[in-house]
């Protein structure tokens, strides 16, 4: 493809042919304020936020709209260019209501930051503002706030080209224009909180989050959402080891911008439902037994159980580093049986859910040869014939009441796990161990994507990563060579062993992870059809 | 500990050298004692009556200032600076408001130059008639310090009528002032400086020529003017030396180069000195008031930029424009450019400065206070030595070291 | 050697081994005549660069020229050391007694370094940025001060050492005696 | 022996020291001159009071001045509600940490947001005034005239939401609505 050279503010930028100049500018640093353009949607260039000059147009261009041409000189920054995006912002704002105080956007807003950024002064307008619909739900999970709404319809183009489902259009004329819905239906998409991500302004605003915290009170950290098999990449914010919401982060091999509704508000479920203390069927007295003690119990007990007895029910939920340890011990040195469980599969479609609703499949058969993994029925089976003795159960699982019934005739059952299910009640042992946003550790996707995650909230003090307790259990049992110090030096002997992970580099897994060696990119066909264009 | 005790421990050689009559013995003097107000410890090696060795150990009042501010944002350090030198907090707002305004490089407004004059001013009377109460205090004239003290309550309720607080005051803020001053600033002055005046008559009268006092004051304390330079000692102390160094006059900064005003210097370096160029000093700062409200121009005292202060409060209420300035200002500070100053303010005490360094983030990177006292009380050691311990009282009093601002 | 200004401040980096050098000079030549070294500290650039950690910062004055210099050290961060300029300017003492306290970095030539604001049982050098702001202190147990030390010892070494109670109401170990030191001790609000 | 270098002043004006007269040196005299002031001050003070400035405290109380910064108060809307909306502004704002702030969503009202608890420790607070700075809603102030009292415990000293508004009244500010207050100083100075 040719190329066209131009010049941005005195910098030379050579770009592809039909590069805009909003993104040549990006190329070598420098930011045109904008808001109506997003990467991964159509161009609308209906704010005008981005206007810049350019040598010899008459008229100033909208950046994200005009291309780059040979030896065009384009101007960001100067006095000239800087009062056009001074009037712009004093135009957008003579509508806006005074809301900050009440606005979930302030501290992440995009008007804030332009109008320090750009502006910093009164503006000179004194009209009435115009009234519209404020707090408007507008389906189960956004609320609409018509006031604050500038119209950069990213939201309907969103409907219109990444979820499809064409349920957002802007009704009214001039200042009466508004965002809403198609009269009688609600903006229910799978995927409707994307909006309020994209959402420039505090004009939608998630009804989850709404007035939780103040997102400039809020931490963030790097995460992977454990929802479906698409291991979505995402940021988790928290403050006082709270959880307060799922963003999603950006990876153009996993999920581009976007991530679905129910991988987001999952964490609710994470965050009531689980486990925090220790569980010991025989302990005494009201006093939680500890981690090291229960540990102590069990190595007992399999030191009493003969090679090959022991089974193990992996969860294809657990991560890269707590497969590998329990593979390694299972393996080495109990010869032990593995049979693989997890969370049931659910719907999809065609954008981002997948069916299997465990993170991390593809990478359990990896490190796991497919054929060495039993199902639940042989599980069943095996329990049935007492050819199992000891059962660990690692992960999260759904288990239907037939196996149920089958675990609890097991001698000894426990489990190293971090939600409470109904199957908890036929098991002996119970250590917590820590959800995805508690933790360090790798997924796959099953496209193949090795992501990492890292460790938010601090989870409480007898919750322990699986790795972890399984590290410590192997010392108890008395074999020593399973003794790791972090997940690092975990994922460097995975990266060194295992072939698929050969040349992995635990660093250089930020932001957007490795792909898994033998397995082909595949992108989901909807959400990448645009960046395909580019 | 008894004399027998302590040969206990004495080896053969060591009773040799140190003799019969006189044995050195360590006395711990602080760190609440009554003669070293604020908490300070000394360390004295005696020999009688007679300090060999002194080792002040400060740090008591140690609260992580520095490390504070790196936590902040630079309008937040302003309740800090109250807290360093508790004498004149006002010297402290402004010295850290002109830091980071010439960090920002910007320009303050001419009104607010004469207030920011007017309450340094004010403050650094305070300052200087704490000192001299409490020197007088500690060398028994206590009637002195009860003069000395009501003229600085009266400062202080002029101070509370300033800014809401006496002590605690966060009046400054960078780019101006949270407020200009009351209506009935020039009023109340007056009935101040009457009182003021009074009072350092009465004081003049009681001690100025008593010579009990003057021979505790006289002679005693002195440091060569070249070794004080070389410890870095500014302000009344370095002035008493004969070195003619004020910053207000070497670098002149607000509006201290339009008012007329004299530098009184000494010529022995001693304490008295010390205390007469104090008092020299107090009125040489109400003649600078006096002249500061005469020229003061009307206009407003905060600067007229959105980034830097906050907007009106009418204005924050109801416009989205200034609202939404407030908004970032108090979320994330107001950004400051990378790069490092270091100011330098005339301190009650001496040159008062900050280092700062920004990362261009709203909260700076490192702030470091050069306190003046902190000069002095480290030169102390080499000023007692070989001198007697009562000595030591009347010299730690004109220093006046300040306890929140050594040990920061 | 490099030399900048920023905001009217000027300033020179020096090799360390060129440091005492360039400070005697900058006192005695007649032109420049730095008298007075004003303050000293350091810079700790944990985030920003990656050449170097610290810098030690020296601030000059001269009282007859009436002008200010900057001199600006860098040091990497395992290698904390730095000649001491207590020999030019009597000023150095104390300030580089306190930079050693609050960043570690060591003084080479300095007759007497120890900490100075701190106690001497504190752990770590609170103003280096891997140091927290709410990290909480180990607590010194109370240590027996009834052993005093030979008087023929020298007169410098920690507070400890030449701990000797005389008087009423003074503890030798001073600052050790504290419990549980409070600094940088973090509010928990939101709960 | 060559003058050192010094730095040289206009302003500089060494004061001369008187030596002691012969009167001077006896004690006595200047004694007695002492005496006489605090005399003039006893009897002055006996008929008169002219000199006091004590107050006979609980008696006689001195009034505060108005920017006086005492016990917070929280603002009313006309219907006694909170004028604030928990924005958190002045939790953020606050040096010391001391308030904490709990938002609540009321769909029913125009403005939906509130705070469900709003606690203010005051043995906490500075009393610094920057959340009354803060404040974009006029919501909490300083001006109440009322200084901290002292407390038996410490959970006394954390005053909550109703003991805050009812220290509070109704605010004359307006907010989020009103235009035409603002006007002309920006006209004339922009135009």
């Amino acid at each position: 493809m040719s190329t066209v050279t131009c010049t941005i503010d005195g910098v030379s930028v050579t770009v592809e042919k039909g590069t805009t100049i909003l993104e040549a500018a990006r190329t070598v640093g420098i930011e045109v304020p904008h808001f109506c353009y997003h990467p991964a949607l159509s161009i609308a260039a209906n704010c005008r936020m981005c206007l810049v000059h350019v040598e010899k147009a008459r008229n100033p261009l909208p950046a994200c709209h005009a291309t780059v041409a040979d030896g065009m000189v384009v101007d960001t920054a100067s006095e000239k260019t800087k009062h056009l995006q001074e009037a712009v912002l004093e135009f957008i704002l003579v509508n806006h209501p005074v809301d900050c105080p009440v606005c979930d956007q302030a501290g992440e807003c995009r008007l804030q930051d332009y109008y320090r950024d750009y502006s910093a002064r009164p503006s000179r307008l004194d009209v009435p503002k115009v009234g519209k619909p404020k707090a408007k739900p507008l389906g189960p999970n956004v609320i609409l706030d018509a006031e604050r709404c500038i119209l950069c319809t990213r939201c309907v183009r969103f409907t219109e080209e990444i979820s499809k489902d064409f349920q957002l259009q802007t009704i009214g004329r001039g200042n009466h224009t508004e965002i809403d819905t198609f009269p009688g239906t609600e903006f229910d998409s799978a995927y409707s909180l994307n909006t309020v991500d994209i959402c420039p302004v505090g004009a939608l605003t998630s009804r989850d989050f709404r007035f939780k915290k103040r997102v400039w009170l809020l931490s963030r950290h790097e995460t992977v959402c454990a929802g479906c098999a698409r291991g979505c990449a995402s940021f988790v914010d928290h403050a006082d080891n709270t959880v307060y919401r799922y963003v999603p982060r950006y990876n153009p091999y996993v999920n581009d911008h976007w991530m679905c509704d129910a991988g987001r508000l999952r964490f609710h479920e994470l965050q009531d439902h689980r486990l925090r203390s220790v569980m010991n069927r025989d302990a005494k007295g009201d006093a939680e037994p500890s981690v090291g003690e229960t540990l102590e119990r069990i190595a007992e007990a399999l030191r009493l159980t003969e090679n090959g007895r022991l089974g193990i029910l992996l969860s294809p939920s657990l991560s890269n580093e707590d497969i590998y340890a329990l593979r390694r011990f299972g393996k080495e040195a109990m010869g032990a049986r593995f049979y693989v469980g997890g969370r049931a599969p659910g719907d999809a479609d065609e954008i981002l859910v997948m069916a299997d609703k465990n993170a991390n499949r593809l990478g359990l058969e990896t490190l796991v040869s497919k054929a060495a993994l039993k199902s639940l029925d042989a599980l069943a089976k095996d329990l049935g014939s007492g050819a199992i003795d000891v059962l660990l159960i690692a992960g999260e699982h759904e288990l239907s009441d037939a196996v149920i019934e089958a675990i609890d005739k097991a001698a000894h059952v426990v489990a190293l796990t971090n939600l409470d299910a109904p199957w908890l009640r036929a098991v002996d042992r119970v250590l917590p161990t820590p959800q995805t946003f508690e933790y360090d550790g790798t997924y796959v996707s099953a496209t193949g994507r090795v992501q990492r995650f890292e460790r938010g909230v601090q989870p409480g003090p007898s919750v322990k990563p699986a790795w972890e307790l399984v590290c410590k259990l192997a010392k108890l049992y008395g074999y020593a060579d399973l003794d790791f110090a972090s997940v690092r030096s975990i994922f460097k002997e995975i990266s060194l062993g295992e072939a698929a992970f050969r040349g992995m580099n635990w660093k250089a897994l930020r932001p957007f992870g490795a792909q898994l060696a033998g397995v082909a990119e595949t992108m989901s066909p909807t959400i990448h059809a645009r960046a395909g264009k580019h | 500990m008894s004399t027998e005790t302590v040969r206990e421990y004495l080896t053969e050689e060591e009773e040799d050298r140190i003799g019969l009559h006189t044995q050195e013995m360590i006395l711990n003097m602080g760190p609440s004692h009554p003669a070293t107000h604020g908490t300070v410890k000394f360390t004295l090696r005696l020999e009688g009556e007679t300090i060999r060795d002194l080792d002040p150990d400060i740090g008591y009042l140690h609260r992580g200032f520095e490390k504070m501010c790196e936590n902040a944002t630079y309008t937040h350090a302003f309740p800090y600076t109250d807290r360093l030198n508790y004498c004149s907090p006002f010297i402290n707002n402004v010295g850290y408001a002109l830091a980071v305004e010439k960090l920002l490089g910007i320009e303050i407004t001419e009104r607010c130059k004469y207030v920011r004059t007017i309450i340094s001013e004010l403050h650094r009377i305070s300052d200087h008639l704490t000192c001299l109460a409490a020197t007088s205090l500690e060398l028994g004239a206590f009637t002195v310090f009860l003069y000395g003290v009501q003229s600085r309550e009266e400062i202080y309720v002029l101070t509370e009528e300033i800014c809401g607080a006496r002590l605690t005051v966060s009046y400054v803020r960078i780019g101006g002032l949270t407020d200009d001053l009351p209506e009935s600033f020039a009023d109340h002055w007056k009935l101040v400086k009457r009182r003021l005046d009074k009072n350092l008559y009465d004081i003049d009268k009681l001690i100025g020529r008593n010579r009990i006092f003057i021979d505790r004051m006289q002679n005693t304390g002195i440091l060569d003017t070249e070794t004080a330079i070389s410890y870095g000692c500014t302000g009344p102390f370095l002035r008493a030396c004969g070195v003619e160094y004020d910053v207000r006059d070497a670098a002149p900064y607000l509006v201290y180069d339009r008012l007329d005003w004299t530098m009184p210097t000494g010529t022995r370096g001693d304490n008295w000195d010390r205390f007469l160029i104090r008092l020299a000093e107090i009125e040489q700062s109400i003649s600078m008031i006096d002249q500061c409200i005469e020229q003061m121009p009307e206009g407003p005292v905060r600067i007229d930029d959105w980034r830097v202060v906050l907007p009106p409060k009418d204005e924050v209420y109801n416009s989205i424009e200034a609202m939404m300035a407030h908004f970032k200002l108090i979320m994330e500070g107001l950004k400051v450019p990378p790069g490092e100053v270091y100011s330098y303010t005339e301190g009650a005490n001496g040159e008062l400065g900050f280092f700062i360094v920004s990362d261009g983030s709203g909260k700076p990177s490192r702030v470091h206070v050069r306190p003046p006292c902190y000069h002095l009380v480290a030169a102390l050691p080499e000023i007692m030595r070989g001198k007697l311990i009562q000595d030591l009282v009347p010299t730690f009093d004109t220093i006046n070291m300040i306890g929140g601002e050594i040990d920061r | 050697m490099q030399a900048y200004a920023h905001r009217g401040d000027e300033c020179v980096v020096v090799a360390r081994d060129q440091l005492v050098a360039v400070a005697t000079h900058c006192r005695d030549e007649p032109s420049m005549h730095f008298d007075m070294v004003v303050d000293i500290t350091a810079i700790d650039h944990l985030e920003t660069f990656d050449e170097f950690r610290f810098e030690v910062v020296y601030h000059l004055y001269s009282l007859p020229h009436k002008h200010r210099l900057r001199i600006k050290v860098r040091l990497d961060e395992d290698d904390v050391h730095v000649p001491s300029v207590s020999g030019v300017w009597k000023g150095a003492l104390w300030t580089e007694r306190e930079t050693y306290d609050m960043f570690g970095i060591l003084f080479d030539g300095h007759p007497d370094l120890r900490r100075l604001l701190l106690y001497p049982e504190f752990e770590g050098h609170p103003l280096r940025k891997d140091y927290g702001f709410a990290d909480i202190q180990p607590l010194v147990p109370l240590t027996d001060i009834g052993v005093p030390m030979s008087l023929g010892t020298p007169f410098a070494g920690t507070n400890r050492e030449r701990g000797i109670a005389v008087g009423e109401g003074t503890s030798a170990a001073g600052k050790a005696l504290i419990p549980q030191t409070t600094a940088f001790k973090p509010d928990v609000v939101y709960k | 022996m060559k003058q050192p270098l010094r730095p040289k002043s206009e302003r500089a004006k060494p004061f001369e020291r008187r030596e002691m007269t012969f009167a001077e040196k006896l004690f006595y005299p200047a004694i007695w001159e002492g005496l006489k002031v605090t005399t003039k001050h006893l009897v002055e003070n006996i008929f008169g009071r002219k000199h006091t400035v004590t107050l006979e405290y609980p008696e006689v109380q001195r009034p505060y001045p108005e920017r006086f910064r005492g016990q917070h108060r929280l603002m009313q809307r006309d219907d006694g509600s909170p004028r604030c909306v928990a924005c958190m502004c002045c939790s953020t704002a606050c040096p010391s940490n001391c308030i904490t702030i709990v938002a609540g969503e009321r769909p029913e009202e125009t403005i939906e947001k509130f705070p469900m608890r709003f606690e203010i420790d005051l043995l906490k607070c500075i009393y610094c005034g920057m959340c009354v700075e803060a404040c974009p809603c006029d919501a909490i102030r300083m001006d109440s005239g009322v200084h901290p009292k002292p407390t038996y415990n410490r959970q006394a000293a954390i005053i909550d939401k109703e003991g805050l508004l009812a220290a509070g009244a109704k605010t004359i500010a307006t907010q989020g609505g009103t235009f035409g207050s603002r006007v002309a100083g920006h006209l004339k100075k922009h135009i």
